[in-house]
């Protein structure tokens, strides 16, 4: 069958793939990019385990076709930390151990990025209704929001 | 969603994918189209309804690429805003989110924030789901819905869009390309509150939208009031609306509201809920929504 | 917080301590490789045919067009793997039966319910495999289905089994039934009991069952080569289990079978089977490609096990000044399709925390149309205590006394009698509930609409087999390696364990979890056991090869070993009269390695024994809205005695993440089926697990009542944690609105119902 | 195990109700010679044959109280109580 050829641009660099219509966003990052670190947890929008950013907007790359790629720009967690230099919210979550199995992780420091972006100096019920779109298990969300709130600090400066 | 009988083929068939640019040329393909053609703004429910099996279209069309139905302007002084125009960006026009609080509530009640990031009303009211968040607000609004096909343009309330459940009265090769909201009067406020087992993440287990508008005595003068997930689809009730007219939505009025909203209610029990849960909260969300929408007429928050 | 225990604080170095976990950076960078994230050069896709129906014989199962679609490599049914005696193997808690275990993960003669797996395919693409499973014809006889576990035991209820016999009575049971077992444990005399009672409560109870909801739905890739060389990566809470099941099931030979234990993303017991695994690897071994196998999340709650729900009786009978003189509790478990629920744990767990003379739990196992039931998270505890704290919670206000006061009156101790034989050898329990009387908010007055419920829970915690290996680097750093998964930061409580035996920094050991042929045997990461029994084994480690480091530099400096000590991570001379010698680092012995005889390593292994239970008493504050029954949680305060806490951040991470599954168990998980017996809420959308915006901060309140046989205190912390929330919650709702629920979820609707009810409307 | 040659003291060896009900006719206490739980499996086998496989397959042991996977080499002091329960697995 003839697949659609889509070129886009991930953590900055310029990509190419084939794939079918029906493909998602996030079964062409995982199965054919071989970007494994956006999880499947649902591949029904419940869960927030695959978040990307597509052209700066916080989405669900189980409820993206691949071929909407087509000339965007896509974050994942891959390109968060800058090279050894881990994001401000990485570190956050290691030293407040946000992660137990850390599956959601991913998708947890991608939404979390996000907000802090729009709003950097969120309140904790802010962060927590944010953040109710990436379910954690094992957590109790405690020590992830715990994590998100000190990354605030750190990059207010405060 | 017709389910379809004959699963043989079809997944390996190739799906068409088309990105028009124009409604006219979008509308076309809808007409054209042999098998199920289904319209791609956010996909939030098409690609689940496509994974599952439920929805096997033959042509996905994307309409993301289309101006009037991604933008937001301001028209005779009232707003129009395209369908595709994802949940997101009308969160976060500050002007829209001012003059229309209600409808706000419905964009920000859908899915989570990655999912409002691509979900858009045209979607929400298309894919005619009977606990649409954004309905019911839409409605109460007066929103009225451009739909363009092979015949041209016509514009039709909101209310009309939905028959049931995943049916909508569009006609083959029609799709809702915009919504328009009317001029605010002053003195006016609109809300929506749902009721969900959870705090996020949730379908609404009943929903109510409602609008109105306050004389300079504080009187009521004009109000709509809808619900959702009550019925197969949401509910316009005028006898609730019927109940605020006329008085300073006191007390007395209030009660006479729940009522009314309570005996327009219709529900089912299904997994979500049971018939006599919806019948009590629709009252028990109508009085709440009214006093929300009041004090935004009044300008307390 | 309470601390006793052996080593005062200030002589632990780095137990005690919260590091950053050995492997943090690849998880928050995303280089961690789960069950899904592995793949092979020429690798298959595979997919599974699931049954639409609840109870159904198969008739026939035609793969020719599935075999005929281009792509697809291979089809397998339940008769293509191996047949098993039909035999009930290893303790009755969990006694495998293989014939059943074999048509759980492919049906055979009929399916048990819906989303039971029927056939499996093997193809070149994704696409291919989930196109040819719809090929797959196969003729079913439908046959009357049973879900709930009330009627199941109905004298025409469907028989699942048209031979199975309830064991466990007497006499023995001459009609079959779906009941598979009955267990029973009884001490003293019950009519003395109640007659000697001021109030006696009996009363009902249905729980719901609930899904272990990891967010990493099970995965695996599998390779079988022509050598007969098999790998797995594959994620579980064990994977020397993992290896144990799939060879039995396939017969392999052990030694055939490599399993590398890829991270696993939450299991909570639901991953101590297996369901994808024997799949496929069969369908490696019938292609000679490799083969990755997904389930989703549809598949996931389907066809994955949840705990039992369950209906229950509990009578318990106390005098005026609060003593428990009788309890009695009949507990009816749902095994699911197949024999094996956790209802022996229930019923030796729901009265374990208490004094009481004269007890009676009674356990049935009952089969019916739904999902086999896996282990969760103290499996069996949380629902006999739901019945039994909810009960406590009547007899209190019945007499006036302080909830948490009549527990403290009754609270065991050591050398206190338990319901199922031997005396209790812990105290623990007494310290959790005084935490909670000590807490400031405990006595804070409440608002309108809201109340406050307190409720405690039993866990054994475990032990077991363990084993642990370290090696001293040829730099002097440390690597050790167990064969425990790490599902929530064990690699980080084992380096400090290890850290602080040899008196070395966290950061110079080097934690690690092997693969099945390069460690010995590790018993599944569950039951509490991991930072009790391999901890143990790596304190053993440790000291093993400190008694090889005092030999190596005994040679070093050509004296007799018992001049040797090890202190602080150095071997220094005993006194001057071993002579005058520097202290040697691990890297300076480390040098020496060659002419000492040559790498300096060991490995251990044990049965750890000695285990000491887990008791977890809990308070929440939470408020009800009288017009919508929703349940809002305004404060939840956990105490548990955890023995010693290695590190304290993931001990309270395993309270707060307990806590919160009991919330979502208490308030909206459930399983809804149709009237065909369908599962109708198969995703997160309806099957509501807690979301962070329905929560508050979650107080963990950690209380140290070290267990002296472990080397640092170790008691366990992983399961405690959920068994009190579900009662603790429906105790605050009762004291928020005068109403009793007594099954859960106690969703809006049903509070909704008990309110008007009682307002008579 | 030389040390069994020497006759050693006794120690008080407790079943559960279901395990005496299936295996020792009711049965629940005796007293037998041992010094290591593998003493104590030996006696008991030797009252009842093939008891001793079944309750190393399918039990834990607390000794006064103090539950132990049932290992031969764990010693069990003199005079105490061994009281083989149903092994648990826990999630």
């Amino acid at each position: 069958m003839s697949k659609h050829h889509v070129s886009t641009v991930i953590n900055g660099d310029p990509v190419e793939f084939l794939c079918e219509t029906q493909q998602t966003l996030l079964n062409v990052l995982r199965d054919d990019l071989h970007m494994t670190g956006t999880k499947e947890g649902c591949g029904t929008g419940d869960c927030g385990a695959c978040s990307v950013m597509v052209d700066g907007r916080l989405v669900c790359s189980c409820l993206v076709l691949g071929v909407e790629a087509n000339g965007k720009s896509i974050q994942t967690i891959e390109g968060m930390a800058d090279g050894q230099q881990l994001h401000v919210l990485q570190r956050k979550f290691l030293e407040h151990a946000a992660l137990q199995c850390g599956i959601c992780t991913p998708g947890f420091l991608i939404a979390a990025r996000a907000l802090l972006e729009r709003n950097p100096d969120p309140t904790e019920e802010q962060v927590r209704f944010w953040l109710a779109g990436n379910l954690c298990r094992c957590t109790g969300y405690n020590k992830i929001i715990e994590a998100v709130l000190a990354a605030a600090r750190e990059m207010r400066g405060a | 969603m017709e389910l379809d009988k004959n699963d043989q083929g079809c997944e390996m068939s190739e799906i068409r994918f088309e990105t028009p640019q124009t409604v006219e040329a979008a509308s076309a393909l809808l007409a054209g189209s042999q098998g199920l053609a289904k319209i791609l703004s956010g996909g939030t429910d098409l690609l689940i309804q496509m994974r599952s099996g439920m929805s096997k279209p033959e042509m996905v069309i994307d309409v993301k690429g289309i101006n009037e139905m991604t933008s937001v302007k301001i028209e005779n002084g009232g707003y129009r805003f395209g369908a595709a125009v994802p949940c997101m960006h009308l969160v976060e026009n500050k002007a829209f989110a001012k003059t229309w609080p209600g409808v706000i509530d419905g964009c920000n009640w859908v899915g989570s924030v990655q999912v409002r990031g691509r979900a858009s009303v045209g979607g929400n009211v298309c894919n005619a789901s009977p606990a649409a968040d954004t309905v019911p607000a839409m409605i109460a609004a007066g929103a009225i819905a451009s739909v363009v096909g092979p015949k041209g343009r016509r514009d039709i309330p909101v209310e009309q869009i939905a028959a049931g459940p995943g049916k909508t009265t569009l006609e083959k090769g029609e799709l809702v390309t915009s919504f328009y909201l009317p001029e605010r009067a002053p003195r006016s406020g609109d809300a929506y509150i749902r009721f969900t087992p959870r705090s996020e993440m949730d379908i609404a287990v009943v929903g109510c939208g409602i609008n109105l508008t306050l004389d300079e005595h504080g009187i009521c003068t004009h109000a709509r009031v809808s619900l959702g997930a009550v019925a197969e689809r949401a509910l316009v009730v005028p006898e609730a609306a019927a109940a605020l007219i006329g008085t300073p939505v006191d007390e007395a009025a209030l009660t006479k509201l729940a009522a009314a909203a309570s005996a327009a209610a219709r529900p089912i029990d299904d997994k979500r809920g049971t018939k006599a849960f919806r019948i009590k909260v629709a009252g028990v969300l109508a009085r709440r929504t009214a006093i929300v929408a009041l004090n935004r007429a009044k300008g307390i928050n | 917080m309470l601390t006793q225990t052996q080593h005062t604080p200030k002589e632990m170095k780095v137990v005690g301590t919260s590091p950053v976990r050995p492997d943090g950076v690849q998880k928050v960078t995303g280089i961690a490789q789960y069950g899904a994230d592995y793949s092979l050069p020429g690798m298959l896709w595979s997919q599974i045919l699931r049954s639409p129906h609840a109870h159904a014989n198969i008739r026939s199962i035609n793969t020719a067009k599935a075999l005929a679609l281009p792509g697809v490599k291979c089809v397998i049914v339940g008769a293509d793997l191996p047949e098993q005696p039909f035999d009930y193997v290893g303790p009755e808690r969990v006694a495998v039966n293989y014939w059943h275990m074999t048509r759980n993960i492919l049906a055979r003669e009929k399916v048990l319910y819906e989303g039971h797996a029927v056939a499996a395919v093997a193809a070149t693409t994704r696409a291919i495999a989930e196109q040819a499973i719809k090929l797959i014809e196969v003729d079913y006889e439908i046959l009357p289905h049973v879900i709930d576990v009330d009627e199941a035991m109905a004298p025409d209820a469907p028989l699942l089994y048209a031979d199975m016999k309830t064991r466990g009575v007497e006499p023995a049971a001459t009609k079959p039934s779906n009941v598979s077992k009955r267990f029973e444990f009884r001490v003293g005399d019950l009519e003395a009991g109640f007659a000697s009672a001021d109030e006696v409560v009996e009363m009902h109870f249905k729980t719901a069952p609930v899904h272990q909801g990891y967010i990493e739905p099970h995965a695996c890739l599998a390779r079988y080569g022509a050598d007969g060389q098999a790998e797995l990566w594959s994620s579980s809470q064990g994977h020397f289990v993992v290896r144990a099941y799939t060879a039995k099931l396939l017969g392999i030979p052990l030694s055939n079978l490599l399993v590398h234990p890829a991270e696993i993303g939450g299991g909570f017991g639901g991953k101590t089977v297996v369901y994808v695994e024997p799949i496929a690897l069969e369908l490696s071994r019938r292609t000679g490609h490799p083969v990755k196998l997904m389930m989703s999340r549809e598949d996931v709650f389907k066809a994955t096990g949840p705990t039992s729900g369950s209906s229950m009786t509990v009578k318990i009978g106390v005098k005026k000044d609060g003593t428990i003189v009788a309890a009695d509790g009949l507990f009816k478990f749902q095994a699911g399709a197949f024999p094996g629920s956790p209802v022996m744990n229930a019923t030796m767990c729901c009265f374990a925390p208490y004094i009481i003379e004269n007890t009676r739990a009674v356990g049935l196992d009952v089969v019916s149309n739904r999902p086999k039931s896996a282990a969760y998270r103290a499996p069996g505890s949380p629902i006999s205590a739901f019945a039994v704290e909810s009960v406590l919670d009547v007899l209190a206000s019945k007499i006036g006394m302080d909830p948490l006061k009549l527990r403290l009156k009754n609270a065991v101790k050591a050398g206190s009698p338990t319901s199922w034989g031997p005396k209790h050898s812990h105290d623990g329990y007494a310290e959790t509930i005084q935490a909670l009387l000590d807490h400031p908010e405990y006595n804070k007055p409440l608002g309108k609409n809201q109340g406050r419920g307190v409720a405690s829970g039993f866990w054994f915690n475990g032990g077991g087999e363990s084993t642990a290996s370290v090696h001293i680097n040829e730099d002097g750093t440390v690597v050790i390696a167990t064969g425990s998964m790490d599902v929530g930061g064990s690699r980080a409580s084992m380096a400090l364990m290890a850290a602080e035996t040899l008196g070395v920094p966290y950061e110079s050991v080097r934690s690690t979890v092997a693969d099945t042929a390069s460690i010995g045997y590790n018993h599944v990461t569950g039951g509490s056991r991991v930072t009790f029994a391999t901890g143990m084994v790596v304190v053993e480690a440790c000291n093993k090869i400190i008694d090889e480091l005092r030999l190596r530099a005994a040679l070093m400096w050509d004296v007799d070993v018992t001049g040797v000590v090890w202190e602080d991570g150095y071997a220094r001379p005993l006194d001057s009269s071993v002579g005058d010698f520097e202290p040697l680092s691990l890297k300076a012995i480390a040098a020496k390695r060659a002419v000492t005889g040559g790498p300096i390593g060991v490995e251990s292994s044990i049965n750890a024994g000695g285990n000491a239970p887990g008791f977890s008493t809990q308070f929440c504050d939470i408020e009800v809205d009288p017009d919508t029954g929703k349940v809002t949680i305004l404060r939840f305060v956990a105490a548990q005695d955890v023995g010693r806490a290695i590190h304290p951040k993931y001990v309270e991470g395993q309270i707060e993440g307990g806590v919160v599954q009991g919330i979502g168990w208490a308030l909206n998980e459930e399983y809804i089926y149709d009237k065909n017996g369908r599962l109708s809420n198969a995703g997160f959308l309806d099957y509501r697990i807690p979301v962070a915006s329905d929560l508050p901060m979650i107080e963990a309140v950690i209380v140290e009542v070290p267990n002296p046989i472990h080397p640092f205190g170790v008691k366990g912390v992983g399961e405690a944690n959920i068994v009190p929330p579900m009662a603790a919650m429906a105790n605050a709702i009762y004291m928020a609105t005068g109403c009793r629920l007594t099954e859960l979820p106690m969703s809006p609707p049903k509070v909704l119902a008990a309110i008007d009810a009682k307002h008579g409307g | 195990m030389a040390a069994e040659t020497t006759e050693p003291q006794t120690v008080r060896v407790m079943l559960t109700g279901g395990f005496s009900r299936r295996y020792t006719n009711g049965v629940r206490e005796f007293n037998v010679p041992a010094k290591t739980v593998r003493g104590v499996l030996s006696a008991m086998n030797a009252l009842y044959p093939g008891l001793g496989e079944h309750l190393e397959e399918e039990t834990s042991i607390a000794i006064d109280g103090v539950i132990h996977e049932v290992v031969y080499t764990q010693a069990v002091p003199p005079g105490c109580e061994v009281f083989f329960i149903p092994r648990i697995e826990g999630g």
